[in-house]
């Protein structure tokens, strides 16, 4: 498959494949789920509701949420909408569903019906199939998102789009890397292209659906730079088929001066690149995630870490905030818990909301610090991929010039070691392969080496553990004990 | 004496990974001979790999919440493929939602496993168990 | 009485006056409180604790407590030292205590036996006398220091200070001004002259004790020149009767940037100020509430409240925190939501305490626009006081050139409207007699006209009330419904 | 028809002046003619400023939490001084500690209050109750 716009002979010929591979697909009509989408009032539309908060500099709530059966889901929203003041709903789909793997989900559902809880950790989409998802998209008020972590997501998206879903997460290398093992990359990559090339089809019949690039990645410690180029590239691939609204994310750091310079950043490489790419005609919108990676178990901390990530999210001037819940060390929140995240957000971002966070001297040298790092990386990827972005990213990760830290699949490198420099900047420690250049690996070594002497210890690996630790812990670096 | 083999994994479809890289470093540095399988790892591989290494352990993670679903049933197969004595360890966010320990303890330790850990366990006080739990076995 | 140092025989003369006013007063001797001090282990001194935390640019936390009876509050501040990781402890007194009626006071403690639960705002030092005072201060591991709200506190001072307490909060204008209605200024400054004396008559003895301003006043709409006039006059008149730790507070205005430019301000004048008065040989140190105005009822919301506090505490390079919990809105926090509090700061405070906060010159504005306006009023106050800060300060707020927003006082002129500007700045709307110059005022009218602009409303009154309901109803700027 | 007057304060040695001023702001713009005791305001001071303005209501406030030992006797006290039918409302944080607010209500209600509001309640509610209760009290 070439990195062009899929054919619509190739769509529909993939579409009968995939069609079939669940009951739920059997059938399943095109022209049906446009004329659907078409009944969906426009305030129910992600895509409008994303470009309008960007107009209006503000900033919207979005929890995660899913269980297993239909009518808990439902309530579930509707809590959220309601108690939670969410502007936003997500659908997170169970990781059976995510794997494909519907049979598994199916065998949830039921036990969950037998356990009379939901023993799936996300709503199995597809088993409940077009007029399931109907019922949960009717039944809410406000925009809402499939939200998941999915290499082959073209069932899903196929059900879920039909079902009056309006944004749809993920992408060919944020949804394969931190998600998977042993899914190559340039199968995900296509499977995606797929979806892609569907959205890019409700759009052609004027039904406006967001497309939002999984940012955080591995959620772990992850340099700016290492999710700006994936988000980037996914960005440019969806555009390539058609799709319009793109929602760039990025997971936060824990550095409030890095995480707003990431945000400024990767604003302005995305639209560099993509008019590099030929892109002019797209709405693009960003999403802060408030911390990803080990929460404290205590509730009261947790909610200082969900507090600041919603402070971060608004001086970084982000489109919207997706919000923690202080159970998340322990497990998949309560409605109430997952209520109380944004209600807690909601407090911080509007008394935020209004201060102006002016960007000094000392801050400017890290946004371009962070886009010197990204066009590095960029330019090494087009030169792999003789100047195709699909070839070439597909090359990098294979030979670790492109690398995401403590990534699950085998087609990533695995060599890259990130590190908190002492004033909790995430920095390069190891570059494996990357494609940094001296000069830049130069720079972090020497903001490594600044936290060393502090801490009267050299450069190390446990220091990377202890950056691991360190927010569960209650701290950013990760200080010797 | 020589290095004592434990097979580590996260089972089931769960892609957490971050722990286990973890888990692999600790008990390496603990002195134990590592086979670590990653993540994504069926119970079926679990096995194969503890019969290949002569493993005294297989330490399961689950952190994705489907551990109820994915962990029943494990030391029924053990038995089945002749390893009635090896010790079954699992640890992490085990099911779904913020739940007593107490109650997800009961749960594993009734399907069979020896040792059950929650997300905060002290790995020290892990590979103390660990061994003292293989020593007692090897009497 | 002058301005100067209390005589020796003056400050005995009152001693026995007033050692008795109440039985636990009688023949209390300073020889034996000093030699009591000599005893508690340097670990143990709230003034070393300060200056270290400062010297190691740490932020330490302390919460408010206090209960009727003993044993529940030793039970308290363990629980606060322990569960709640508190560094530094409190003893809150309660209000009967506060204006001298220790009958009232006594009858709360009978009903609280009964009621077997504290029906007391606070506990009542000078009804437990002593030998209770040094229960408490014997059971805890940490620093600790009496919080209160007393005009007249120098029994209060008498019996804690000789009880082991090594911080005294308050001041002659800080603890009149918004705490009562009919004390009039000049009778509170001398009593706390007093006080001063007391505490520099311990140090002169080798015991360092620490002293407090209180500086968040009415604790609502505040700004900041306001406090800091306060702070650093309290600050001289307690330098001046020997007084060696100061500790100035300042309270939460909610903008990021005027908080850490007011806490940076109250520093620099201080210094200044305190030089200009000939002194050199002193410990000063800073202190900054969390929000002290209204707060949301909901909890999650009180938490992002609580987290953004701890965060411009640490921003601001602040060497304490005074924390609030999330049951503020409500009442008298339990044991444990008093903890919760204390977490959720440490977790937010330890998150940042690596992380530096440049100062760019726009934020620099801020800070001499700050300077500026506390110089104007020390400027009419010496003018007022010929060249004496004493008789100066209350004459100037006779004349309303002194002048605290919403303050009880009788004494207080009552005219100063504050007002939030358009990012969320508190500035004076009707400036009253404060003695502020036209250029400062059309600074702060053209601030606040941008506000109105943005609303679409005249600058009014119905902006005030807003402001004063805004936090608590979950914003900053009471923003027009 | 003329204002109807109507007594204001904060009961105690309560100082937190605010919501007081705001009160005084909020029933002067809804049409009562209000003398405004402000902060620190004993239970004689109350009854002597009603019987001088012939007030139809006594608003008390206590935020600081011993509202309970402030606020217990006025009733009887008024009723002393001949005002058996003056309206006694009483607001705030009038608890030590955070209290369901139907058990304050019980408990204020019992002390003879004829209606207790919590520091959330909604102003604008108050003063219609006050000028119904009123209104009831005149028939
Ligand atoms: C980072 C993260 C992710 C990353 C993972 C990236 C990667 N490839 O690793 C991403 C974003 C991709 C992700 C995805 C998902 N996640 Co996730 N994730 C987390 C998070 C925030 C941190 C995990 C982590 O790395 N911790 C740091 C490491 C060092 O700690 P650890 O993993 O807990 O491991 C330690 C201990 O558990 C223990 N341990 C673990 N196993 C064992 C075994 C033994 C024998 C012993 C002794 C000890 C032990 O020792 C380890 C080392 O100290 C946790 C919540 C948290 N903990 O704060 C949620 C969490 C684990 N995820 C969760 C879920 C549900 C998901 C998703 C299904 C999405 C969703 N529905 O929200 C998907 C999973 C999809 C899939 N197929 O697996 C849930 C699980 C819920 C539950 N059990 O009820 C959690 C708890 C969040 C929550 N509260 O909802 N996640
Ligand atoms: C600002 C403040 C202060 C300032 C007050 C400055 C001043 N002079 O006004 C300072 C810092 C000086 C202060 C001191 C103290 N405070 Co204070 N303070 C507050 C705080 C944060 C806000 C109060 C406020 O101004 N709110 C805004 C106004 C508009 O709202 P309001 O006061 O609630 O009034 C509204 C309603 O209650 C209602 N209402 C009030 N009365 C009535 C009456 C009627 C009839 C009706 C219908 C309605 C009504 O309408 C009002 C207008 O909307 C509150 C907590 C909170 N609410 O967040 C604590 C709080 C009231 N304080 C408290 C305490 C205990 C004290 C102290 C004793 C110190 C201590 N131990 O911590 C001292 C009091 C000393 C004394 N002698 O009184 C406690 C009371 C505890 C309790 N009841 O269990 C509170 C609740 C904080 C807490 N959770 O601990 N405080």
């Amino acid at each position: 498959m070439s990195s062009s716009k899929l054919s619509i002979e190739k769509f529909n010929e993939i579409r009968r494949e995939i069609l079939q591979t669940w009951p739920t697909g059997h059938g399943l009509s095109l022209e049906e789920g446009i004329a659907y989408q078409k009944t969906i009032p426009e305030a129910k539309n992600f895509a409008v509701a994303m470009r309008k908060a960007s107009q209006a500099g503000k900033t919207l709530l979005q929890p995660r949420a899913g269980v297993a059966l239909i009518q808990d889901h439902i309530k579930l929203l509707q809590y959220l909408e309601n108690e939670g003041e969410a502007d936003l709903l997500p659908t997170t789909i169970d990781a059976y569903t995510r794997q494909n793997r519907y049979q598994e989900a199916a065998l949830g559902i039921e036990k969950s019906l037998q356990a009379r809880t939901s023993l799936l950790n996300g709503f199995p989409a597809v088993n409940h199939g077009l007029a399931g998802c109907r019922q949960v998209t009717e039944s809410v008020k406000s925009p809402i998102q499939v939200r998941h972590g999915t290499p082959d997501a073209r069932l899903l998206a196929e059900i879920t789009l039909a079902g009056g879903f309006t944004s749809y997460e993920g992408g060919g290398i944020s949804y394969n890397i931190p998600y998977t093992k042993k899914v190559p990359l340039q199968k995900s990559i296509d499977d995606w292209k797929y979806v892609d090339r569907l959205v890019g089809i409700y759009e052609e019949h004027g039904i406006h659906i967001n497309r939002e690039p999984f940012g955080p990645l591995t959620g772990t410690l992850v340099p700016p730079f290492v999710s700006h180029v994936v988000a980037i590239i996914e960005g440019i691939l969806a555009l390539r088929q058609g799709v319009k609204s793109i929602t760039l994310g990025y997971g936060q750091g824990g550095n409030l001066f890095q995480d707003v310079a990431a945000l400024i950043s990767l604003k302005n490489l995305a639209h560099e690149f993509f008019a590099r790419e030929g892109f002019k005609d797209y709405e693009l919108t960003t999403v802060f995630h408030q911390w990803m990676g080990g929460f404290p178990e205590d509730e009261a901390k947790a909610f200082g870490v969900i507090s600041w990530g919603a402070a971060v999210a608004v001086l970084a001037g982000a489109d919207k905030v997706i919000v923690k819940s202080p159970h998340e060390a322990m497990g998949i929140p309560t409605k109430e818990a997952n209520a109380q995240g944004l209600r807690c957000t909601r407090q911080a971002v509007s008394m935020l909301r209004d201060q102006k966070f002016p960007i000094g001297s000392e801050h400017r040298v890290e946004i371009e610090q962070i886009e010197k790092e990204v066009r590095s990386i960029m330019e090494a990827v087009y030169r792999l991929g003789n100047g195709d972005i699909e070839a070439g990213i597909v090359a990098a990760f294979e030979a670790g010039v492109m690398d995401v830290p403590f990534a699950p699949s085998v087609y990533n490198h695995g060599k890259i070691l990130p590190m908190r420099d002492n004033n909790g900047f995430i920095r390069v420690f190891n570059k494996g392969n990357l494609a940094l250049s001296d000069d830049i690996m130069a720079y972090h070594r020497e903001k490594l080496e600044e936290r060393a002497k502090a801490e009267g210890r050299n450069v190390c690996f446990q220091m990377v553990t202890d950056d691991i630790y360190a927010i569960s812990k209650g701290a950013l670096v990760g200080r010797p004990r | 004496m020589s290095a004592t083999n434990i097979v580590l994994g996260v089972i089931g479809f769960d892609c957490h990974s971050v722990g286990n890289k973890i888990l692999e470093a600790w008990f390496t540095e603990s002195g134990f001979k590592v086979t670590n399988l990653g993540v994504m790892v069926s119970q079926e591989e679990f096995i194969a790999a503890a019969i290949e290494t002569d493993a005294k352990a297989i330490l399961v993670s689950s952190l994705y919440g489907h551990g109820e679903i994915d962990c029943a049933g494990l030391r029924e197969k053990c038995i089945e493929k002749g390893l009635e004595d090896i010790l079954l360890y699992v640890g992490g966010n085990l099911v779904v939602g913020k739940t007593p320990f107490p109650q997800v303890e009961e749960k594993f330790l009734k399907m069979g496993y020896d040792r059950v850990f929650g997300p905060d366990c002290s790995l020290e006080k892990v590979s103390e168990m660990l061994k003292a739990d293989i020593a007692a076995k090897a009497k």
